[in-house]
């Protein structure tokens, strides 16, 4: 009876016979059924949207009720139960991994108040020892995307799975559903590679109950590079490279600097090879197609096409083994057969490789070989990597710069997917971590061979490319919402802990396992026991670091390993290996190509574009371009002005019948004949960010023997008439002569470090203000500063710095504080490049303090610059006076972001009003955090203390800063050294910045020493600019000629390869 | 409209009566304001719708002082524009700006000159129109074409050495085209 | 003469008053703006008088963050509960209270003493440096109802950092960035 | 003595004259008036539009960007405190050098002198990101500490030098006009007519004690004016020349820019004069062919200092051996702006010359072309020195270009719609050409001239 009576029906409106009786499930079904509807179709923001609505009622209500305040009234809210560990008002830091691609890295993530704000590198990891990425920065952007599912979602697809209606599912719902259809077997379970042991065990659990198997793909694929490892050595694994051992490393066509394999590890051990720039700093040669982060820091460079990379290592084998026998393979006459078939290689190239080969000999056992990477991934892909690993074994690096890694493979390769797909032996595919929709080559029918499955389920966070084709979108966590753990390449173990309760209703993938299993009622005694995925892992981490506790019992030695992130002692070479002999034997001289050659690559910023949907990282320009915001076709300058091609002008592209458009740029130091394209881009369902930018390169790309073809396919190009505007933040490539960056020989550098800057005798009228307490400065080491742009995204991070899209850059109106210069020395064919990250300098003598009416900016005692935003009144004026126009303005208000982006504010930055200046600080808000802690603490601030966000974050270690008035500190050294030298000196401002000169490694440099005028130099004036920005000027003009071969020189051939055919005017 | 009325009428500034002699030839006028003045006349008032040469050794009016009071507040500006920039930039809150001292004094100079330029102007023409009196509101008026092409002499009944039939015949002597007695 | 010195005693008396009001208003002695005396209801008539007063209990039992962190922190109900889980227990606010503990949602006080974002004010300096919780927040222990006694303006700020004895920076930074 | 020609035409007395000037106030102008007017309004309407929207949307609806962070705004602030500075200069320094005929241009290029200050002065406020705290950049008691300004600023200079020229020549113009305001007041008929200007006459009443005064105080302040005049546009020059940047950081500002105020203030005279004399003719009489001849010649010889600034510039640029510098020349000439370095050459050198002919220097339609060539010349003058300098300046890296977008066209055009409305309301509602100056110069160069000592 009270149940009738309770149910009574309103008065309102019923669409049914449940609402008339308010059935409860009938409610919460039909509310989250109304949220499919297209007004909240995007329900975490109509949610967030109604909460600030909500919030905006309490505030408009609060300000009537107290009609006599002239301020919006504001509520404090306490914690109902505060949890002990945290202050309000102070960081607290948890230590976790971040997996992008191969790399895996560990991570502190910084949170204020139960929210995460800035990902930093931890220390403790000795994969990357603090360093980061610009992607991993920009992790924590995409834990607060806007465009991530709120909720489990399911696909009402047709046959053709070309039914776009979504609708929210209830994990109820799906687990049942899915364990129903998991019951009917045949499961195929496609996983990136997550790096984490105990979801791998878990997957092979899993799959192993379903009676399916577990296959691998990853969007930017290492399969070559694997598959010669395991022809090379027996083993299938990624090696263990020490860059930091070599004195000398060869890349070809491989980006390690930059994109390949594990960038943040590698940059680091580059750099340290870079650091001493005395004897022994080592060399990097390289020959590339495109211009790569790694070709821009080469010493010396060689232009080649995709298609030559495997002539270029036979052609040094041929050299060392048949030419001057040097190696004991020299004897072997299997090898001397197969490298004799290369002998025309050389000349094939026109580089002189006797001159890298000799150098190579010279430091066997401490150079380093690598090649390969998606820019040369041709159907030559695998050959290519098995002769680097054996032009490595004749260097005899084995075991000493190059070591057996450890096992990437998760699974069988998708090609057998894709065969197990056609023949419709597959009725369930669950996809983890992976895009293979949008990222496999076209030609692989990939899409078409879903059809035959019965129900696909996928785990992403948005309605991508792939997702679109399931059945149900399992939503996974963000990792920093997921327990997890880790092994980076180098074996470290680590731990992954949420860093903050889940966003939204999404559940961890391993978590879905875990109730797929137990719905089934399978799965080991570990599985069954554990409640939730952190019990598994918890369970699993108990038999993982059996031995490795030390005196600790396992509960005190898990809470140890969650507070420094990493299982001590698990870093280390994995074993040892030998080459096994007869692999070359299959290696086969490339076929020639006609025409132009493709080489997709990857962008240092988009990466796999998995973080792509991020806007700090479409925005962050390219190391090399400086572009930002888009994709384009790099093409070399002399083919641009063979084919009549403008920057910006569209080309049409073309690999078989498949066609891609998209405007170009003329790169110089391109290969001639190759045209880039970059990955990622082109996407439909990456999100809002991301969403038609570009075209997506896999278009062009070729499935070939169940592997993606990325490189080396004949292309033709067709100029349109359709033009843009190119987002570029640099549209001037030459230094004009001026003292910029400073550039020594290695040689000229040992003789008088820093001989080559020229220096100025400066006098003022004005005495000097002392600096009694502490006096903050920095210095970038150029030598070792690479140009990856990590520092620019872990600044735009730590400061609040907005992004302003692609229009508001083309206008000239970026933000970043802190830029990095790119210029290059030389020819456009065949330049040198520099990098250059400049900052706010904190002159002592700061031309912007003088002119700003409102002293809103001006000089602390502690030798900071200091910009108060709240008393700028925006004239202006401070930034047209900065010599290094280092100042950013706010051209509109750029602090209404997309909720929840707002979450990653860092509250100790006042996030600035339109019409304002900003510009780096210093990182005042950590001097000034630093110095009340140690007052509130009575201890003394240290060297170190303080560290800057670029600081902490640079891979390479080119930053140092501190306190200059302390004379035992680092920078204080390196401030003094006479390899430093102040930029613009000549106008005696004083910069609390110095740079220390770049050391190449060479015997002469592209151009004389910046600051002697070269007569004659042509100021690159009188070019016609663009119509608008600085979108022009692709080309350096003006550089003077390259040096003539200098006497000691041995006469060498001709660097450039044939000029490609152009393509028949039929083509045009 | 009453009220502006009764404003204006109380706002009015006291008149005299006088006699007073109208011309419409400057040069006249000023030979018989001279004649005026010789005759022992005083507080003479010579009106013309623009300056007249000579009229002030005419009715022995001295040079006038004002330009004292433009050098002491040119100077008083001056000071006060040493003394503030120096004062809010050295004393009341001293900041490092560009490295420069805090009393940067050639970084003073304008403002110094433009206070000493500012003072001295606008001094000059508070005393002008404190010493002419001004503003008045609604002055008598004795003959609106004086501000036009007339030149009148008026002299106040009632001032030392004042004789009317005198005064009318010098007037009359120097060809003035009216006499009248007017309130001025 | 008489509306001479009249007008005289007028022009310096007003040049005078003027000299006075921005004398006072630069010393902080008057304040225009700034909310000075906004003394808001709260949801529940919490009383500092009865707590800091009578009971004589320390402000940092229930402001925990004052000594260590930038904000003093309003108490988490926990910190409410310490005691009145057997004070008071029949008052309806305590029961008020005691219903939004055990629901776990929070009770949203009216924010007294407000300082703009670009203000970054560091509590735990100050009190390191002995500053008495009364320079900037009056006398609470006598406030039946928290009320902002000081104008918080940043001439109320920078006049006590130039004292001498406070050794204390006026850089602009201190406070701004 | 060589015989002068007159200077005020068609046989006038005092009470034409009266009647001539004073009538513009007391009978409704004919159309061609009201459509100037209109027209001038329907530009000062886009203004207000296009500030607004700048206002409320933010700066980056104009063309600034970064590096060049100064664009429209300030070049067109400069343009027009360079126009402001003729009529002080007629006013004051022709004053004091005893020049006869520029008492009946005097108050129009005062007038002249009035709004173009105030037109240009809501450029610097519009120009800043927030141009609702612009009043910081007043040095006035606060609560802040007090916070005072930064006096090594050259904006605050700037603020200090505008404010007092706005107000000593507004204070001179209006004193200037004061008896004219009592002549008004006089003749008026109309109860409330006679009140406003008797209110604005401040009940000025010709006496010879006055008069004594008022010469005096108008000499003072001519006096004072002289130097004001020149330092306010050595103090705006300085917002360029106290900066780093090669192409601002120079000394020989001061003097250009004067010499250029000059130039393009005697251009805008003869610009409004022409239009003048056109839609109220009884101006001919006053500012004759003479007048316009002068005012040609000074024109003539300002643009030769202009010419030898822009030599100097370059030849300084090649001596100090600065790669800035030798830069930002070259790049001003030749660079992706030579256009806009070789407009201004063209406008404000070559184009003057033809003022050594005497038939340009009379003829009306020539002389108007050839000023509003100089206005575009010296409009483009602060373009080359602002635009090029700042677009590429020390880091090539981050060299730029500047590209101008419909709101700064609105800016730019607009604001002549706020001077012109502001000068077509002055003529009709104040006395346009000064009374009482004029009278005692009427026989001045007169043949039948029976008043011959004068």
């Amino acid at each position: 009876m009270d149940q009738t009576s309770s149910n009574k029906p309103s008065g309102k409106p019923w669409l049914s016979l449940e609402q008339w009786r308010q059935d409860p499930e009938f409610l919460t079904f039909a509310e989250k059924e109304f949220r499919t509807s297209p007004l909240q179709s995007g329900d975490g923001v109509g949610g967030t949207a109604r909460r600030d609505f909500l919030k905006l009622m309490g505030a408009s209500l609060a300000l009537t009720s107290f009609g006599c305040v002239r301020r919006p009234a504001q509520k404090i809210i306490p914690y109902a139960k505060k949890p002990q560990d945290i202050v309000h008002g102070l960081p607290n830091y948890y230590a976790s991994s971040f997996v992008d691609g191969m790399e895996a890295i560990g991570i502190l993530v910084t949170t204020r108040d139960g929210r995460p704000i800035k990902i930093e590198g931890n220390p403790d990891h000795p994969a990357n020892m603090g360093s980061m990425s610009s992607r991993a920065h920009a992790d924590i952007l995409r834990l607060y995307d806007p465009d991530r599912y709120t909720a489990p979602k399911r696909n009402l697809q047709n046959k053709n799975r070309t039914n776009r209606e979504i609708i929210n599912a209830r994990w109820e719902d799906l687990d049942k559903a899915v364990t129903e259809q998991l019951g009917k077997g045949k499961v195929a379970l496609l996983t990136h590679n997550h790096s984490s042991p105990t979801t791998q065990a878990l997957m092979e659990e899993f799959a192993g109950a379903f009676g399916g198997k577990i296959y691998q793909y990853d969007d930017v694929s290492y399969a070559s590079l694997v598959e010669a490892q395991k022809a090379s050595y027996g083993s299938a694994t990624i090696p263990n490279y020490n860059i930091d051992r070599a004195k000398i490393v060869v890349a070809i066509n491989n980006d390690f600097l930059g994109t390949w394999v594990a960038p943040v590890t590698f940059q680091r051990q580059f750099a340290m090879g870079r650091k001493k720039s005395t004897e022994g700093m080592s060399k990097l040669v390289v020959f590339e197609s495109l211009m790569s982060l790694t070709g821009s820091n080469a010493d010396k460079r060689y232009r080649i096409r995709p298609s030559q990379s495997l002539d270029v290592v036979m052609a040094l084998l041929h050299e060392l083994v048949v030419v001057r026998k040097s190696s004991r393979y020299a004897s072997d006459d299997g090898v001397v057969r197969v490298l004799s078939g290369f002998s025309k290689s050389r000349e094939d190239l026109g580089i002189n490789v006797g001159e890298v080969a000799e150098e190579l000999w010279k430091n066997k056992g401490q150079s380093l070989v690598l090649a390969g990477g998606m820019s040369a991934d041709g159907d030559f892909g695998v050959a290519l990597q098995v002769a680097a690993n054996f032009l490595n074994a004749v260097l005899e690096n084995d075991g000493k710069t190059i070591e057996t890694g450890r096992s990437v493979t998760r699974g069988a390769p998708i090609g057998d997917l894709l065969n197990a797909l056609n023949k419709k032996e597959i009725t369930t595919l669950i996809v983890h971590g992976s895009n293979p929709v949008y990222s496999l080559p076209e030609n692989s029918k990939f899409r078409e061979a879903l059809s035959n499955v019965e129900m696909i389920i996928t785990t992403g966070d948005r309605n991508d490319e792939t997702a679109r084709l399931a059945d149900y979108v399992a939503t996974d966590h963000h990792a920093l919402e997921n327990w997890g753990d880790m092994q980076s390449l180098g074996g470290a173990l680590s731990i992954q802990q949420p860093t903050i309760q889940p966003l939204h209703n999404t559940r961890a993938f391993q978590d879905s396992m875990l109730a797929w299993l137990k719905g089934a009622g399978k799965g080991s005694a570990k599985a069954k026991a554990s409640e939730t995925w952190y019990d598994y892992l918890n369970a699993s981490w108990k038999t993982l670091s059996a031995g490795k506790t030390g005196k600790l019992n396992f509960e005190d030695y898990w809470n140890d390993v969650l507070q420094t992130g990493v299982m001590q002692g698990s870093n280390g070479a994995a074993g040892s290996r030998s080459l096994a002999s007869g692999t070359l034997a299959n290696v086969k001289p490339t076929a020639k190509r006609a025409g132009f050659e493709l080489a997709i690559y990857q962008k240092v910023g988009i990466g796999d574009g998995r973080l792509a949907n991020v806007p700090w990282l479409q925005e962050l320009p390219d190391p090399v371009t400086k572009v930002c915001w888009d994709n384009y076709a790099c093409i070399s300058p002399k083919d641009s002005v063979q084919l009549k091609i403008k920057e910006g002008q569209y080309v049409q592209l073309t690999v078989g019948d498949k066609k891609i458009e998209l405007p170009a740029h003329i790169q110089p130091g391109q290969a001639d004949g190759v045209v880039g394209v970059a990955f990622g881009y082109g996407r439909n369902g990456g999100g809002s960010v991301v969403d038609g930018i570009g075209a997506n390169a896999m278009t062009l790309a070729q499935w070939v023997d169940g592997r993606a073809v990325t490189a080396g396919l004949e292309t033709t190009i067709k100029p349109l008439t359709k033009k843009t505007e190119l987002a570029v933040t640099q549209g001037h490539h030459v230094m004009e002569g001026r003292q910029i960056v400073v550039e020594e020989t290695l040689a000229d550098h040992m003789k008088d470090p820093g001989g080559q800057v020229h220096r100025h005798n400066l006098t003022t009228m004005w005495s000097e203000h002392k600096y009694n307490g502490n006096k903050w400065g920095m210095v970038v080491d150029l030598n070792t500063c690479t140009g990856c742009g990590s520092c620019v995204i872990a600044c735009q991070s730590e400061n609040n710095i907005p992004s302003v899209g692609r229009k508001n850059v083309i206008d000239g109106r970026e933000m970043q504080w802190m830029r990095i210069d790119r210029y290059y020395v030389g020819t456009p064919e065949d330049p040198d490049v520099v990098h250059q990250p400049l900052l706010c300098m904190h002159c002592d003598n700061a031309p912007c303090e003088t002119v700003c009416p409102v002293i809103a900016t001006v000089h602390s005692d502690e030798g900071t610059n200091d910009m108060i935003y709240n008393r700028c009144v925006g004239t202006r004026y401070c930034s047209n006076n900065c010599p290094y126009k280092v100042r950013r303005f706010n051209w509109f208000s750029y602090t209404d972001v997309k909720a929840p982006r707002q979450m990653a504010l860092n509250p100790e930055v006042t996030v600035r009003n339109r019409g304002v200046m900003e510009k780096c600080t210093f990182c005042i808000h950590r001097i000034r955090g630093v110095k009340a802690q140690h007052k509130v603490h009575d201890t003394k601030l240290r060297d170190g203390d303080v560290k800057t966000a670029c600081q902490q974050s640079c891979p390479s270690n080119a930053i140092t800063f501190g306190d200059l008035n302390d004379t035992k500190s680092m920078v204080r050294g390196e401030f003094d050294s006479p390899k430093a030298y102040a930029l613009l000196d000549e106008l005696n401002v004083k910069p609390s910045v110095r740079y220390q000169v770049k050391v190449r490694n060479t015997d002469k440099l592209k151009w004389a020493p910046a600051h002697e005028p070269v007569p004659g130099a042509p100021h690159g004036q009188g070019h016609k600019p663009p119509a608008h920005g600085r979108a022009g000027e692709p080309l350096p003009h003006g550089g003077p000629p390259p040096p003539d071969a200098g006497p000691g020189h041995p006469p060498m051939p001709p660097h450039d390869p044939p000029p490609p055919p152009v393509p028949a005017e039929g083509g045009h | 409209m009453d009220i502006i009325e009764k404003v204006i009428a109380f706002a009015r500034p006291a008149s005299r009566r006088g006699v007073a002699g109208i011309w419409d030839d400057e040069h006249k006028m000023v030979a018989a304001a001279s004649k005026v003045h010789q005759a022992g006349f005083t507080q003479i008032e010579a009106i013309s719708p623009f300056p007249l040469h000579g009229i002030d050794d005419a009715i022995g009016i001295p040079r006038s002082f004002i330009p004292w009071v433009t050098f002491v507040f040119g100077l008083i500006g001056f000071s006060f524009g040493t003394w503030f920039t120096w004062w809010a930039s050295a004393v009341d809150w001293p900041l490092i700006i560009g490295g420069k001292p805090m009393w940067s004094l050639p970084a003073f100079v304008p403002i110094m000159f433009e206070c000493t330029i500012l003072f001295a102007a606008l001094a000059s023409v508070g005393a002008l129109i404190f010493i002419c009196g001004l503003p008045q509101v609604d002055p008598p008026v004795i003959d609106p074409a004086l501000s036009s092409h007339k030149f009148g002499i008026w002299v106040p009944e009632g001032s030392k050495g004042f004789n009317g039939p005198q005064l009318e015949q010098i007037f009359k002597d120097h060809g003035a085209v009216d006499i009248k007695r007017a309130e001025f | 003469m008489a509306k001479k010195i009249v007008g005289a005693v007028v022009v310096f008396g007003l040049l005078g008053g003027l000299s006075v009001f921005i004398w006072a208003l630069t010393n902080n002695k008057i304040v225009i703006g700034y909310n000075k005396g906004y003394e808001p209801d709260q949801p529940i008539p919490y009383s500092h008088k009865q707590h800091a007063g009578q009971l004589q209990i320390n402000c940092k039992y229930c402001h925990t963050g004052v000594d260590k962190s930038r904000h003093a922190s309003v108490p988490p109900l926990n910190i409410c509960m310490n005691c009145h889980l057997v004070v008071k227990t029949d008052s309806p606010h305590i029961q008020k209270l005691t219903e939004a503990y055990n629901s776990g949602k929070s009770i949203a006080w009216n924010k007294v003493n407000l300082l703009p974002d670009h203000v970054k004010f560091n509590h735990a300096p100050h009190i390191k440096a002995g500053k008495d919780c009364t320079v900037c927040h009056g006398n609470v222990a006598e406030m039946e109802k928290v009320k902002q006694v000081q104008s918080l303006s940043m001439g109320f700020c920078v006049n006590c950092h130039r004292e001498k004895e406070n050794h204390a920076p006026i850089n602009c930074s201190t406070c701004h960035y | 003595m060589i015989r002068r020609s007159p200077l005020i035409l068609g046989k006038k007395t005092y009470e034409t004259i009266t009647n001539d000037i004073a009538g513009l106030t007391e009978k409704l102008p004919d159309a061609r008036y009201f459509a100037g007017l209109a027209g001038a309004q329907g530009l000062m309407i886009i203004f207000l539009l296009a500030q607004g929207a700048i206002v409320w949307w933010g700066m980056g609806l104009m063309g600034v960007n970064h590096p060049v962070g100064w664009g429209t705004d300030i070049i067109t602030f400069v343009f027009w405190i360079g126009i402001g500075h003729a009529g002080t200069l007629i006013s004051a320094v022709l004053f004091l050098f005893r020049q006869k005929w520029r008492m009946s241009i005097a108050r129009s290029a005062e007038a002249m002198t009035v709004f173009a200050v105030m037109t240009a002065g809501l450029f610097p406020v519009l120009h800043t990101g927030r141009p609702w705290v612009a009043y910081w950049l007043l040095p006035y008691p606060n609560q802040r500490g007090p916070l005072w300004v930064n006096f090594r600023s050259p904006l605050v200079w700037d603020v200090f030098a505008v404010s007092t020229y706005a107000t000593v020549s507004a204070v001179f113009w209006y004193i200037g006009m004061v008896p004219d305001l009592a002549t008004i007041r006089d003749r008026a008929q109309n109860k409330w007519r006679k009140r406003i200007y008797g209110l604005l006459s401040l009940g000025w009443r010709g006496t010879a004690r006055n008069w004594n005064h008022y010469e005096m105080v108008y000499m003072l302040l001519a006096g004072l004016s002289t130097p004001l005049v020149l330092s306010v546009h050595s103090i705006v020059s300085f917002d360029f020349a106290v900066a780093v940047l090669p192409g601002w950081h120079t000394t020989i500002f001061p003097p250009y820019f004067v010499a250029g105020a000059i130039f393009s203030g005697f251009a805008m005279v003869v610009t409004l004069m022409a239009i003048i004399r056109e839609l109220v003719p009884v101006f001919k009489d006053y500012v004759t062919m003479d007048h316009m001849e002068n005012m040609n010649k000074i024109i003539m010889a300002t643009g030769l200092l202009v010419g030898y600034a822009y030599g100097s510039e370059f030849f300084i640029a090649w001596y100090s051996g600065v790669e800035y510098e030798v830069f930002i020349f070259k790049n001003r000439a030749f660079g992706p702006y030579g256009w806009s370095y070789w407009i201004m050459v063209t406008c404000n050198v070559f184009i003057p010359q033809l003022f050594w002919f005497r038939y340009f220097r009379r003829n009306i339609p020539w002389m108007f072309v050839i000023s509003i060539f100089v206005n575009i010349g010296m409009w483009f003058e602060r373009f080359v020195i602002t635009i090029t300098s700042l677009h590429r300046d020390f880091l090539p890296s981050s060299w730029g270009m500047w590209v101008p977008t419909i709101y700064d066209f609105g800016a730019l055009f607009g604001s002549f719609g706020l001077f012109f409305t502001l000068f077509l309301l002055y003529i009709r509602v104040l006395p346009a050409i000064s009374i009482s100056e004029v009278k005692p110069v009427l026989y001045v160069g007169r043949e039948e001239d029976q008043h011959g000592h004068h």
